[in-house]
């Protein structure tokens, strides 16, 4: 990685982490649209995946998400303010409020959205794949699943096809351990989710997911492999998330565990390194952490003050959708 | 009586039957010491051990196949969908494989599986985790679908569903876990293909289906002083009590259906056919459906409770079906 | 009028939008050189080459979800499900994906896909072989679904569902497939949602889905001396022509839907709801569905053909509605 | 294998061979059920694989079957007369009728049924053999299926499940080269599907399928493990389909690669084996094909003289399996 592009990928991390933080506290005070079940999943802990990769990508590289996407979303450049407001269900959510938290979408740097249904991303990824291959755009396709995930049918599926038609897709396998409260040992029994890239003949290398240069690395033989045209790659980024699942799951993990995993902050590593090669001061960090602030700020004034959508227009329209009339009005 | 939620109702009824019958066991994500995402299988695996209560990885057709096979090898498994919509992606295992085995041997595999899922709308998780699927399972010949309104219900059905000799799809409602009702301690079951008449009335025969029964109870209050609904929850989809539902419209010659899935080729629809058939002349008014909007459900609150009948809906709806 | 196969419409119609749209490519296991299992893609691969012909291993979850993908992202997929049975491996894709990221994403993507499926009853390959399931894409909201039963409406259809912004559920009759009818060799499209009255009569509506209508057509003569009946063949249920069939209803005051999958749940069920909402005081006598038996399709052919209407029993029910 | 064994193996291929050929004379003449698309897929060229396995297995050891499942059905000890009845879609089938080729069962020595779909029995096998260990029958469970299975999700999934729970399941892969017309090298990208094994971390083998003595020693191994409850196997059996898919498919195949493999007919192998070895003797060998042949002969006129199930009754019964009432009489 190139040492001065190491506070721009900061910058991201402090984004994710600072707009996490800031939509964790809004849902306790009731301010977000989602707070029944809590379907608000954080990638705390877990920064230096998306920032590393997306590092690599161009504005109209495809990425494919999951339900823990804000993440993915902020790092490829989506719109802190419209996601924001997506949380509240507003109209001007970056899914009109239609999608929320597991459903960001933003067509302008093909962001492909988030997705509720585990694994489900992987073929829709190899999809987008397919037609830059197609078309031969030189785009690649990111898809970004979580170790669970690892179990679905549609991750074997996807592997094999994508290696067999060569296509420029990376599936980036975020192991952070846990399923919800299943631990990953109990769901594999190798490993690396990585060795099963050699079931289909294709790369697959496992790397420490809290830093941020070991994943720029790893991701950046994947996605120049794919823009070679040589075909996917799968990449394992071993990490840790450090909230419960989501907002209302129990959390059977140890507390020590916990705290071990803590002290490996993708954020504090990164600043660390930063600070140590002298790529640039306290101050300056500083001032990335207060912009970034400010920034979540303003998101946060535009979301509350973005109106909700309308009840009776939404059941006038939905009648025309399929050109059916239903019988609530 | 002791009041207990719906969700302890299925709790017990699968502590009871685990107790039993030693071949009853339960497989599904996070079943095990979370106790599943809504905590109905919690204190079973402290009880019974991880064979009996096994928390799966996320291989929903793997680990609904596997019941399948082993319901077929003569065990009676429960297997738990986390969320009715994930059944999607264990389809063939249920369509193809559960509900036609017994058929495809001539009647010599059984496959007395239950399928339990939590399942529908309300809890602003958006339309990946909202859907109300029960008409597909009614139009798979071979498959019986329970549909529980109240604890008493669940408790009851779910212990004879377990018992049952077919696959059987059990669809708890999410909203309804967390609400109360009288169950008693003592075992009881509750026939498959028996309706309840939750209130009686003389006016309008209203079917609904689930959570739309508190609904159709609430707009039975609020019209109590004009109309008497007639308020029936058939419980099971398949098999349908179509008698007492006929036997209310011979009273009241009007018919209304509620659910919330989406009225297109829901099951509303096929309540009107069968009632169309078999009791035409009792209809004194055209027999209606009120379901859940066409459309996928929306994330926002305000757009996710647009898309089913409220109980003011439920009412209003009554009102244009009673002339005055 | 020169007359082709409905496989051969199909084909023709492949073609055609292949020719006219570089973005439509064709996926589906044994669709290149093999021509798909009935011949329906034969010819495409020689001509557009391995890109736009791809063939897949049996994985439909996974090339399905790459079709729905690859649209998301701007191409034309048609998928190709050898059996529409086999959809069940893939549903996920289709009821999860497909059908709701347009309305997700806050119609920001659409997924203009098209899942071309040989389907139906008749060929003596069992319970897994031989489904009709069109209630439950008909049932799931951001689908379209076409149903036709001539070379003619197959051809159209098909051309206007490539085009169609939406993913539309496309479902070919494997009986059908071999029969022929007329087709112009110039270009012509059909816009879904519009009916198709195959015979005029006055006595009674029959609507009839894909393979019933040449059953229905067939009753039809055998009643010719006595009733007179108007066979309407919805060819699109989603969106439904809904305005032909009660317009037909207003002059025969009778109706009889037809349709091989199973009756229970099935979309005769919901012409029955839509028409009792809409046209309830034209009926002079119950509506009615005939459709399939609620059973797995057994393989035994004398079992087989017990399972679905045969023109004589739609000339049965149809004197039964008829009093005389 | 003990050699005296053989000549029994060698019998049961017989049984399969010639019951196969009888049947395809049949269908040519119209005598079977199943005309219309010509759903009977034939497994000559295959025989030594369900053969070398079931010598194996116990009468109470689970088998689950495939599209392609007479030999398998045979080879675990199925009637031939109840099959063939079937195949005629007689009431007296093995199914009642009411399955056909791909839904062969027989509940006395637990055959649990061929399968129309592809990957399929997977699941269920790994549920039988979930049976066998929850109760400690010490029963095993072989489940087969071909290359083309291999891609599907199901095949990643009941690996996983049944190698997490060291289960006793036997993964029999029968890589005939093809799926219908696809060669396995577009839908692998690697030389063996055995290799995947390592994914889920058990064993996994490649052997010669047209070799009985082959199949049976790395079955043996498999089945043992099982036995112990040491946990699950994949064996893959590499081997050559000799006929079409079916009786209605294209055959894409180029000849000389059907007449290379005619050469390894294992039928052909074994008798050679066996009369090299002594084991037995032209006339021995002879023999056992003649009592096949009268066999038969037999099956084929109980078969002929069954009746067909009734349609009236069906339709009468019909209405009553889930206790609604179609308009169907
Ligand atoms: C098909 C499916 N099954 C189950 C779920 C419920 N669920 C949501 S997230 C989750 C855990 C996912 O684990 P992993 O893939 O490791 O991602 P993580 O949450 O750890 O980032 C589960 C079981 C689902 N959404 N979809
Ligand atoms: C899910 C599914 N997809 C497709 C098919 C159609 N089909 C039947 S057999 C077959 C080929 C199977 O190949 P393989 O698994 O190698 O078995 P083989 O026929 O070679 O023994 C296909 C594609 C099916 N039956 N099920
Ligand atoms: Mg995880
Ligand atoms: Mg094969």
């Amino acid at each position: 990685m190139k040492k001065e592009t190491m506070p721009e990928a900061l910058r991201i991390m402090y984004r994710i982490r600072l707009f996490e933080e800031h939509a964790k506290k809004m849902h306790k005070e009731n301010l977000l649209a989602g707070n029944f079940m809590g379907a608000l999943h954080t990638y705390i802990g877990e920064e230096a995946i998306a920032a590393g990769v997306s590092m690599l990508l161009n504005k109209d590289d495809y990425v494919f998400s999951t339900h823990r996407g804000h993440g993915h979303f902020i790092a490829k450049g989506g719109s802190i303010k419209k996601m924001l407001a997506e949380l509240m269900g507003k109209e001007a959510g970056c899914s009109s409020g239609r999608g929320g938290s597991m459903h960001l979408f933003d067509t302008e740097i093909n962001f492909m959205g988030g997705n509720g249904i585990v694994g489900a991303g992987l073929p829709l990824a190899t999809g987008a794949a397919y037609r830059a291959k197609y078309l031969k755009t030189k785009q690649v396709s990111v898809c970004y699943f979580g170790d669970g995930a690892a179990s679905q049918g549609t991750f074997h599926e996807s592997l094999n096809l994508a290696s067999l038609w060569k296509l420029p897709v990376i599936f980036v396998c975020e192991n952070n351990c846990y399923a919800v409260n299943t631990p990953v040992s109990e769901t594999i029994c190798i490993k690396d989710v990585a060795q099963r890239a050699s079931g289909y003949g294709m790369p697959g290398e496992a790397v420490d997911g809290n830093s941020l240069s070991d994943v720029y690395t790893a991701a950046e033989k994947a996605v120049a492999r794919a823009r070679d045209g040589a075909g996917p790659s799968l990449l394992e980024c071993k990490t840790y998330r450090i909230d419960p699942h989501c907002m209302v799951a129990g959390d059977m993990r140890k507390k020590e565990e916990i705290d071990k995993w803590k002290e490996r902050d993708p954020i504090k590593l990164s600043e660390k390194w930063i600070l140590n090669e002298g790529i640039a001061g306290p101050d300056d960090l500083r001032k990335i952490r207060e912009e970034v602030a400010e920034e979540i700020k303003e998101a946060e004034q535009f979301a509350l003050s973005a109106p909700l959508p309308d009840r009776k227009k939404f059941r006038e329209e939905a009648m025309d959708i399929d050109g059916s009339k239903g019988a609530l009005k | 009586m002791r009041e207990i939620k719906y969700v302890e109702a299925v709790n017990e009824a699968l502590m009871e039957e685990m107790e039993n019958d030693t071949g009853v066991f339960i497989i599904g994500e996070e079943v095990s010491c979370a106790g599943g995402a809504f905590r109905a299988t919690e204190g079973l695996f402290e009880k019974f051990g991880p064979e009996r209560v096994r928390d799966a990885p996320i291989s929903e057709s793997g680990f609904t196949g596997l019941a399948v096979g082993a319901a077929m090898a003569g065990l009676r498994p429960v297997a738990e969908i986390m969320y009715l919509d994930f059944i999607t992606t264990a389809m063939d295992q249920v369509i193809n494989q559960a509900a036609k085995v017994s058929f495809m041997s001539g009647n010599r595999i059984k496959a007395p599986l239950v399928i339990r899922a939590p399942y529908g709308i309300g809890t602003r998780e958006a339309a990946q985790h909202s859907q109300s699927l029960e008409a597909w399972f009614a139009h798979t010949p071979g498959l019986k679908v329970v549909m529980p309104s109240t604890p008493y219900d669940a408790k009851g059905l779910l212990k004879t569903s377990i018992r049952d000799d077919s696959p059987v799809i059990f669809l708890e409602n999410r909203i309804l876990y967390f609400k109360k009702g009288p169950v008693p301690r003592e075992e009881y079951l509750i026939p498959l293909g028996q309706a309840d008449i939750k209130r009686k009335g003389k006016d309008i025969t209203v079917v609904a289906l689930s959570n739309m029964v508190p609904k159709a109870l609430e707009a039975a209050g609020m019209l109590s002083e004009e109309i008497e609904m007639e308020v029936i929850d058939p419980r099971t989809l398949v098999p349908l009590d179509i008698e007492t539902i006929a036997g209310s419209l011979k009273k009241t010659g009007r018919l209304l259906v509620l659910h919330e899935a989406p009225e297109r080729c829901g099951f509303g629809a096929e309540i009107v056919r069968q009632v169309s058939e078999q009791a035409f002349d009792y209809l004194d008014a055209p027999p209606k459906v009120l379901g859940g909007l066409n459309v996928p459900i929306p994330f926002s609150p305000v757009l996710e409770d647009a898309c089913v009948p409220s109980a003011e809906d439920v009412a209003d709806a009554v009102k244009k079906i009673i002339p005055r």
